[in-house]
């Protein structure tokens, strides 16, 4: 028994340290692969359920469509998916594994700048053309990447247009606090905002960073409320959104705009708060509201896109939808100009891509960013979110400033 | 002053909540000498049963707290009877990693069962709040440590008064003597693992009130409790409490401070955990049973 | 540190054979990179790592019994010291490992002269708590990058290779290095503190020294493999550098493979990592459930991990016997 | 050579020792007797350096113990053994003799292969050579008595401490045990033993310390300190030794019988 315990075991060791098979996914022929490491598992599950939901639609839409066209060929496509854990270092890994084991054709980003940020170094490496949606921070654009390129607005921007809107209401806003989670995407977040503050006549009379996870903000919340700010503003992920909203109220804070970089526009954000959520704004990549009209080829307006994705889906698409389905449609539309799977010539097509789509404009600077699409401004009235900015696509008018709490 | 008295109160309340996260995790470890890293997870579990019992029934979460603390007992007696008797005598790390992985499973099923969505709780007194010489306290949290105080008294109390409380304790001190006396050592690291299992399911409702549900939360209360029961000092009621209130309020106080040292910026708010472990390492060093901890503990 | 001669089955010096297979399979390692596979050099690099860090973890924890819940601490401070390196413009991994080597030696005799004085459970909260604080600092601190984290320019073309072998070596280095403290004087006084650190005192042994050195040889090791993961990965950050699965899967390694032993870390790294690979391609959300499931198995039927079991005599009954000792 | 003066110890409020003195010649095995808790393993543990005296000094070779580490104690030449044995369960009974030779008193001069080698001889001495493989845990009592004596001499004192080995012996096992400490004698190693067994101690000892309540009741010789109304007393109680006296006015007869263990 023992002997044959040993023998198996010894036997498992050389299949794992020899074994780890070699997979061919690659499609055969007439089927373009591409490969995503998203977070199925950990802490950004919810946003990179959302990321893969953007993938698929996409996907789904492309097939039932007859597939996508290049040159004279007409190709099916396919994502290949790993569940990176929400942790950087896994996703690196994957990524590997979908180059070398998978043979993908392309990579789709991970959700969140932490893993896109590693992501990006292999696809650069490997040099194969990476489009994400879901890391905003410019760091990863910061590397002199040439195979990485981002359909989203950067970090900076989020928060910037908040306070765009700001200065133009009446009375106008004079001070502004704002809080940051420690990581990196926040941080980039917090100073553009903060950046902008002082160009622009706002004095900012609070910013600080906590924590990375922290699980009590109250103390935060209590130097803000001694600093008694006009606008109060965090930096952070969809938690310390709603953790710093539960404090305000808590400790009886007002301000006459309240807003988080990331939260308000997750569904999620309206179901944990309630009515705690009314009037509170965020920055958005992308909302239902916007009206651009994209070229053929997809769903051209947001308005058919969300009815769509809903049908699909059973909820509305939130801006982590768009801008994941954002990135496949510059795959599809630099593909097609480049009429060639070529990932040279993909490349370059990318690179040099310009296009409108339900999205917004896809132009990428030579970073790979792409800082030509505007932020937008979200409220939420009713316990709906509504685009409150910029003024020409607005479907609601700002609430503003907003009522005490209890009074919502 | 007032922020300072402000800052108090906030330490006060995030450290009563934290005392009892720590209380069951410092139970198990004192009297079993089990790492339980599954309690973040029995945690989670407990805000998931009350945030389903108000969403399904409209029940609210202070009401929730004894259900929680029941389902999770009973839960925590099985995995200990079934699972981890079998190797409690084994060295400490054996343990260690099975409630490592045991943590994983239940998070991965918890991720099925309710997906990764963020889920809340809203009560009528959510974010309801008094002003007390101009000390703002909300609701929902001196209610949250009011409940907690007293799970810890009750505890107390039991563990001090009732036969099978003392079995407890004796059995801590020394297995082979309160086996002798005849203490059924099996059933007595059931009941003293659900304890733990149910004290964070407990504060695992608690916590619905002030924060946001996700299968991985109970990860950062996990290493929070860690800390905290040793600060205090291992396997005691009051070790829990005192710890807990500790690490709230230095980190609670921590944010006021703002120095810059050589063009370095050192933000208070940022290194507040910071300085609630440098005052556990000051502790263990000075102290190396924690506050409250005996010589033998 | 000469060998002992006629080893008549030591407790401490375990079985040759087992060593000799771990290094064969160290060798076979060293063909990883001839499959031209990143992906394989990456995987078996991340494998590599782990198995050093379990050796540092291995020899505080598993030889001398203090359980240290914070060697990630040097991990940390090993792939730190590269980014401080290259942003003062010296790309170099030997000087990378060098200063690795001093600074968290230094810093393991700074810490653990304090908290190596707690016994027990203390003890690894004080570690944990290191760690934690670590990790916190490490994003204020602004020469270091801050949460922003810290680049570090990597070397040449071929270098993805250079790295493996790298990471091989120093790998290689603690296996051997950890083989001949066991059978050396400072392995029995290692162990003679596990088993009993007052009767270890009355012999001769100063505890205190020796928990030191145990600590800080661990220290050099784990910071040595974080050395050549900064600069193999070009850039650290805080969550990277003080990852939580940096923590907990080298403890986990050595406890399945076998704690005290000079081939458990590595044995077990395999395993583990071999086995959460292969689920991870296979199942694509559940794979943390099998994966859990494989520890909870492992554990309950080899709590001593893999080692006791070439070590075992008397067979199943054997087996059963000493595994009922566990149970109440 | 080891010189014990005025050493008080204090637990709390309690004295476990209190004003003993005494001296021990080098080459010399002294016995220390005394009824339980009279302070016999206090003192062992005054003078191994486990504890620091509370009063008093313990002089070994002009140094105050109390000053030296516990580490240290045995490279000054002094090795004890422990009443409860504390050998290293998980190693071998080699390995456990073998760390001695490694950290003892010329314990720097040797390699691990010359302590081991050491080790060997010592086992064989001791009569262990048999479970040399085996771990500590598998002993019996009477080879695990024979191995803390293993490790003591391992250390290669000049000077050893033996807390009651020969507990827990038949007769046939103690005359092994008091043949290997003669031996151990007369390769010139001074002796202090502390034992129950009176027989086993009256042979061995050339002087005898008697301690009752933590202080020195007598010293001397070991027939003379057995006839001591004082020693009697603090073995028997007083009443006893008040029959006795009385009765040796009467009969002005020889020493009474051995006081039992």
């Amino acid at each position: 028994m023992i002997r044959t315990i040993r023998l198996f075991l010894a036997a498992a060791l050389v299949f794992a340290a020899f074994g780890v098979p070699v997979t061919q996914a690659r499609a055969a022929g007439d089927t373009i692969v591409f490969g995503s490491a998203v977070s199925l598992t950990g802490s950004l599950t919810k946003e990179g359920h959302l990321t893969q939901e953007g993938y698929d639609f996409w996907k789904d839409y492309t097939n039932a469509h007859g597939g996508l066209k290049v040159g004279a060929k007409t190709y099916k496509v396919d994502i290949k998916y790993y569940d990176d854990e929400s942790k950087p270092n896994t996703a690196q890994t994957l990524a590997e594994r979908l180059i070398d084991q998978d043979k993908v054709d392309f990579l789709l980003g991970p959700y969140g700048s932490g893993t896109a940020f590693t992501v990006a170094g292999v696809a650069e490496r490997k040099k194969i053309p990476m489009v994400e949606g879901n890391g905003a921070a410019e760091k990863i654009f910061n590397q002199g990447y040439k195979y990485t390129f981002g359909v989203l607005s950067p970090a900076k921007k989020y928060l910037q247009r908040v306070l765009e809107m700001a200065v133009n209401q009446k009375p106008r806003p004079q001070t502004l606090a704002i809080s940051a989670s420690s990581d990196a995407f926040s941080l980039e977040v917090q100073d553009g905002a903060v950046t902008w503050a002082q160009q622009h006549g706002l004095k900012v009379v609070y910013a600080n960073k906590y924590p990375d996870g922290a699980t009590d903000v109250s103390s935060v919340i209590s130097a803000i409320k001694a600093a008694n700010p006009d606008i109060i503003l965090n930096a952070g992920h969809l938690q310390d959104a709603i953790l710093v909203n539960k404090g305000l109220k808590e400790q009886n804070v007002q301000a006459k705009i309240i807003g988080y970089s990331v939260g308000p526009d997750t569904p999620d954000f309206v179901g944990t708060l309630g009515k705690d959520s009314e009037d509170i704004v965020g920055g958005a990549q992308w909302s239902e509201a916007v009206g651009y009209r994209g070229i053929p080829g997809f769903y051209r307006t947001a308005k058919e896109y969300a009815d769509a994705f809903d049908k699909q889906f059973h909820h509305r698409p939130d801006y982590h939808d768009a801008e994941s389905t954002a990135a496949c449609l510059a795959f599809q539309y630099a593909i097609q100009k480049a009429g060639s799977l070529d990932r040279e010539k993909v490349r370059d097509a990318l690179a040099s891509l310009s296009i409108t789509t339900f999205f917004g404009l896809i132009k990428f600077d030579n970073r790979g960013l792409n800082v030509y699409k505007p932020m937008v401004v979200n409220q939420i009235q009713n316990g709906k979110l509504v685009t409150v900015f910029p003024a020409e696509i607005a479907n609601a008018k700002l609430r503003y400033p907003i009522p005490v709490w209890g009074k919502r | 002053m007032q922020l300072v008295l402000q800052n108090l109160v906030n330490g006060i309340l995030s450290g009563g909540i934290l005392a009892l996260v720590a209380l069951g995790f410092s139970l198990v470890y004192g009297i079993m000498n089990i790492i339980n890293l599954a309690h973040g997870a029995f945690l989670m579990l407990g805000a998931y049963i009350t945030w389903q019992l108000w969403s399904t029934f409209g029940l609210d979460p202070i009401l929730a707290v004894p259900i929680a603390f029941v389902v999770l007992f009973a839960f925590g007696y099985g995995i200990q009877r079934g699972v981890i008797n079998r190797v409690v005598r084994a060295p400490v790390l054996a343990t260690f990693l099975l409630t490592f992985a045991l943590s994983l499973l239940i998070e991965t099923t918890a991720l099925f069962v309710w997906t990764g969505d963020t889920r809340g709780v809203q009560t009528a007194y959510t974010g309801a709040n008094f002003t007390l010489l101009g000390v703002t306290v909300p609701w929902a949290k001196l209610l949250t440590l009011v409940v907690a105080l007293a799970i810890t008294g009750i505890l107390y109390l039991w563990l001090h008064r009732s036969r099978l409380g003392r079995a407890i304790r004796a059995t801590s001190m020394d297995v082979g003597a309160a086996q002798m006396v005849g203490v059924r050592v099996a059933h007595v690291y059931g009941i003293t693992y659900a304890l733990g299992a149910g004290l964070a399911a407990a504060a695992g409702a608690l916590l619905t009130l002030s924060y946001p549900l996700t299968p991985t939360m109970g990860d950062p209360f996990l290493i929070k409790g860690f800390v905290v029961c040793v600060l205090g000092g291992l396997g005691s009621v009051e070790g829990a409490l005192v710890g807990g209130l500790v690490y709230g309020i230095v980190s609670s106080f921590a944010t006021q401070f703002d120095v810059t040292i050589a063009g370095q910026h050192l933000s208070g708010t940022g290194l507040q955990d910071v300085l609630a472990l440098v005052v556990l390492l000051v502790v263990l060093i000075v102290r190396p049973t924690g506050l409250v901890g005996r010589a033998t503990a | 540190m000469v060998a002992v001669p006629k080893p008549r089955r030591g407790a401490i010096t375990g079985k040759r054979w087992v060593f000799l297979v771990s290094l064969g399979l160290m060798a076979g390692l060293l063909f990883v990179p001839a499959g031209h596979s990143d992906y394989l050099n990456l995987t078996f690099r991340n494998i590599l790592m782990y198995a050093a860090m379990s050796y540092g973890w291995n020899l505080i924890g598993g030889y001398t019994g203090y359980i240290s819940f914070g060697n990630v601490a040097f991990f940390g401070i090993g792939a730190y010291c590269s980014a401080v390196l290259s942003k003062a413009g010296v790309d170099n991994l030997f000087a990378d490992v060098g200063l690795a080597l001093i600074v968290n030696a230094l810093f393991a005799v700074a810490v653990g002269l304090p908290i190596l004085r707690l016994r027990g459970h203390y003890f690894g909260i004080a570690t944990l708590g290191v760690a934690l604080g670590l990790t916190d600092l490490a994003s204020n601190l602004d020469f270091l990058g801050g949460s922003g984290g810290a680049s570090i320019k990597q070397i040449g073309e071929a270098h993805f290779t250079t790295y493996y072998y790298a990471m091989w070596a120093v790998t290689l280095a603690c296996m051997i290095a950890t083989f001949f403290i066991a059978r050396s004087k400072l392995g029995y006084a290692f162990v003679a503190i596990r088993e009993n650190e007052e009767a270890a005192q009355v012999l001769g042994i100063s505890p205190t020294r020796y928990k030191v050195t145990a600590w800080a040889i661990g220290a050099m090791m784990g910071g040595a493999a974080g050395a050549v993961f900064g600069a193999a990965n070009g850039f650290i950050d805080p969550p990277t550098a003080f990852a939580v699965d940096n923590n907990v899967f080298p403890i986990a390694m050595a406890i399945l493979g076998g704690m005290g032993t000079a081939s458990g870390p590595f044995i077990g790294a395999l395993l583990l990592s071999g086995a959460n690979e292969l689920l991870q391609q296979h199942f694509l959300k559940l794979h943390a459930l099998f994966f859990g499931g494989i520890i909870v198995l492992m554990i309950l039927f080899l709590p001593r991990g893999l080692m006791y079991l070439v070590g075992l005599r008397g067979g199943m009954r054997r087996w059963l016997s000493d595994l009922a000792v566990f149970r109440v | 050579m080891l010189r014990i003066e005025n050493v008080g110890m204090r637990f709390g409020g309690l004295w476990a020792l209190k004003d003993v003195s005494f001296e021990v010649e080098r080459g010399t095995i002294l016995g220390l007797i005394g009824p339980n808790g009279s302070g016999k393993t206090t003192m062992m543990n005054v003078i191994s350096g486990v504890y620091k005296p509370s009063e008093g000094e313990v002089q070994y070779a002009g140094r105050r113990i109390a000053d030296v580490p516990t580490h240290d104690v045995c490279h000054l030449g002094i090795a004890r053994t422990f009443q409860v044995v504390k050998p290293f369960a998980n190693l071998t009974v080699r390995e456990n003799v073998g760390v001695g030779a490694m950290y003892g008193r010329l314990g720097a001069k040797r390699s691990a292969r010359d302590a081991f080698a050491r080790t060997d001889e010592l086992l064989e001495f001791v009569g262990l050579a048999r479970v040399a493989g085996r771990p500590a845990s598998d002993l019996t009592i009477p080879d695990r008595k024979r191995l803390e004596v293993a490790k003591a001499l391992a250390l290669d004192p000049e000077i050893l401490l033996l807390d009651e080995v020969m507990a827990g012996l038949n007769a046939s096992e103690v005359d092994e045990a008091l043949h290997l400490l003669r031996t151990v004698n007369e390769r010139g190693v001074t002796l202090i033993v502390v034992e129950h067994l009176m027989k086993a101690i009256m042979s061995i000892s050339q002087r005898i310390v008697v301690l009752a309540e933590g202080k020195k009741i007598a010293e001397g010789l070991p027939q003379d300190v057995t006839s001591s109304p004082a020693v009697i007393e603090a073995y028997l109680g007083a009443r006893y030794v008040k029959r006795q006296a009385a009765e040796r006015e009467r009969k002005a007869a020889a020493p009474p019988a051995e006081p039992p263990a």
